[in-house]
């Protein structure tokens, strides 16, 4: 068999288990069991997605979560919408999104921390993120209480379609500007009354960056 | 200064603190209760199922805001403790960082609730493989025994830990203070005195009683009634004072108080 | 927008949904999501069929009982074979469990029921489930939306090594929670048969259902 028909046979193979996988292929078992190093794998998945990207299909094939997959292309969500009644049941409130960008920039966290963050109790909003699988136990303070602390999920990396918590942007993007300082700050001075207005100062001089401790 | 009660979300204490003052720029003490019970109430109104903990938030929002502003209605007596002012101070930018830092996470969600949305547009193949490799499937269940399955259940349908307490029927509840004054301003005089137990009786809701509660300050600050309290642990005493005609026209401005 | 563009659009829409359709996709359904003649839809898939074959892929798209489907080429089924041997973990997910268990002992019980148990959608872990043979459908909801009711199969009893299922571990003096008996109750009971009693009584049954404080 010539090297050519090899490789061939190697990208059948891929596309096939690709193709049966119910979760995103690892490139560990798909170097098992294609008999190759890993970093071909890498390659050969790469060069596959570009492939599909090149000829215009109607899927593509991603790395999610560490492994790869094939998803419907974006530009489809329309035609795909129409038939998978489920797009929107996955749906997180407001209370969760917070809940967990929390999570998934303090990890590993407690539910006394992300109390304190909220303001609130989180514990309902945490069942229903551990419920959905996007957050889970992941360690436990070795402090005197030993809480559980709690981190994001591969499912919340595939919810985000993310490889990589790395692929977040980044904390101190959020840290507001100094007007919203200001703003807050002057709303909580008990002796600066209306005389002034806040001048909506343009855009975020980024403040400082240290929140994402 | 009027105070926007429309509050596009309504999300806990920081959340309605940041809508406030970003939003409406307004000096925190200067936020008026009947805003809050207000818009609390719209907010139920048009949330389709009410969870517990937006009940809560509603009470800790509240409870803060009452102190907050109690503490601005006490006598200043002139001399300040130099350490309570410093403690006040303290406390404030405590409530900075964590407003700061709040917000930075609100944000933060938006953008992953943009990330997730964009990636929800993606469908991922999970059909699995074709029947004919089914045989191949190990039997899953080779190391379950009952046992685990009666775990397994009872883990199903543990009680939640947010108690599920039906709530739906605070959605009827339309009651602003202003209604509960002037329900209160129709019932008083011909009582001469109640207590607040027995006006508030017939309520099914806690957060009814709250209105009632805060209606019962506003009539207190207007004059129209006295408080007193019979014992030391025990209810309130209204007090009707007389001055019966107080037209309905007048309690428009209740609302507005700024107590 | 061009024939050709039109053309590539709906080539690449017929990709996407034969990409995440469970069953084959039946020429009817494709043809009202695309919005095409029907005898189109044979046409499209027909040269998709002959395109992934001349491009070798891994994958191949036939029709199989009456409907389109992608499937692993035969060629590669030794690789799809080690993969389903190798790959799976070999033990129910947590999920998977629960749903199971719930199956059990509330059976018989719609999907919708156990998602309001669960608070979650079940529909994959139930496919998973009846795919395994370890769950059936085995009766219709009387009531007006026909629900299809599932309960355990024989083989579930055989694999936990139980004759009947009235050794199923007795769940005790434990009560569940005032929900969960809503619940059921609630889905069990369209307007029409308000007398209708939930699941077969086990002994689970609760003295009394005040335990949602």
């Amino acid at each position: 068999m010539s090297e050519d028909d090899r490789a061939r046979d190697r990208r059948r193979a891929a596309e096939a288990l690709l193709l049966v996988t119910e979760e995103p292929l690892v490139p560990e078992l798909m170097a098992q069991l294609l008999e190759i190093p890993k970093a071909d794998v890498e390659q050969l998945c790469t060069e596959l997605a570009a492939e599909y990207d090149a000829t215009d299909r109607g899927f593509q094939l991603v790395k999610v979560a560490g492994g790869w997959r094939f998803q419907t292309h974006p530009d489809m969500a329309p035609y795909v919408e129409r038939f998978v009644l489920e797009g929107q049941s996955g749906r997180l409130s407001n209370a969760a999104l917070e809940t967990l960008a929390i999570v998934a920039y303090k990890q590993p966290i407690s539910r006394a921390q992300i109390a304190a963050i909220r303001g609130v109790n989180a514990d309902g909003v945490m069942r229903t993120l551990t419920q959905r699988g996007y957050v889970d136990e992941i360690a436990r303070d070795p402090g005197p209480g030993q809480a559980v602390l709690y981190g994001t999920t591969p499912s919340f990396l595939e919810k985000l379609g993310l490889n990589d918590l790395d692929e977040l942007p980044a904390l101190g993007d959020f840290v507001p500007g100094a007007d919203v300082f200001e703003t807050l700050e002057r709303g909580l001075r008990p002796e600066a009354i209306a005389e002034e207005q806040a001048p909506p100062a343009d855009e975020a001089e980024p403040g400082s960056d240290d929140t994402d401790a | 200064m009027s105070v926007a009660v429309e509050t596009p979300v309504f999300q806990g204490p920081f959340d309605l603190l940041l809508h406030l003052i970003l939003q409406d720029q307004v000096d925190l003490y200067e936020v008026r209760l009947s805003d809050i019970v207000d818009a609390y109430l719209g907010q139920l109104e048009r949330l389709e199922s009410m969870d517990l903990e937006i009940a809560t938030e509603f009470l800790l929002i509240a409870a803060t805001l009452i102190e907050l502003k109690s503490k601005r209605l006490l006598p200043d007596d002139g001399d300040v403790d130099l350490d309570e002012e410093l403690a006040l101070w303290e406390e404030r930018d405590l409530l900075l960082s964590r407003l700061v830092e709040c917000k930075t996470f609100k944000d933060a969600a938006v953008a992953m609730a943009g990330i997730a949305n964009e990636a929800g547009r993606s469908y991922a193949r999970t059909v699995g493989v074709e029947e004919r490799f089914l045989g191949l499937l190990p039997d899953l269940l080779e190391r379950t025994t009952p046992d685990d399955l009666r775990s397994a259940f009872l883990r199903a349908v543990a009680p939640k830990p947010v108690p599920h307490v039906d709530i739906a029927h605070i959605h009827q509840i339309r009651i602003t203070v202003t209604d509960a004054v002037a329900e209160l301003m129709h019932e008083l005089p011909g009582r001469g005195r109640a207590s607040f137990a027995e006006l508030t009786a017939d309520l099914v809701d806690r957060i009814e009683v709250i209105v009632h509660f805060l209606a019962v300050l506003e009539m207190y600050k207007q004059g129209w009634i006295d408080i007193e309290m019979p014992e030391i642990v025990g209810g309130l005493e209204v007090v009707w004072l007389g001055d019966a005609e107080v037209a309905d026209e007048d309690l428009a401005f209740v609302d507005a108080y700024d107590g």
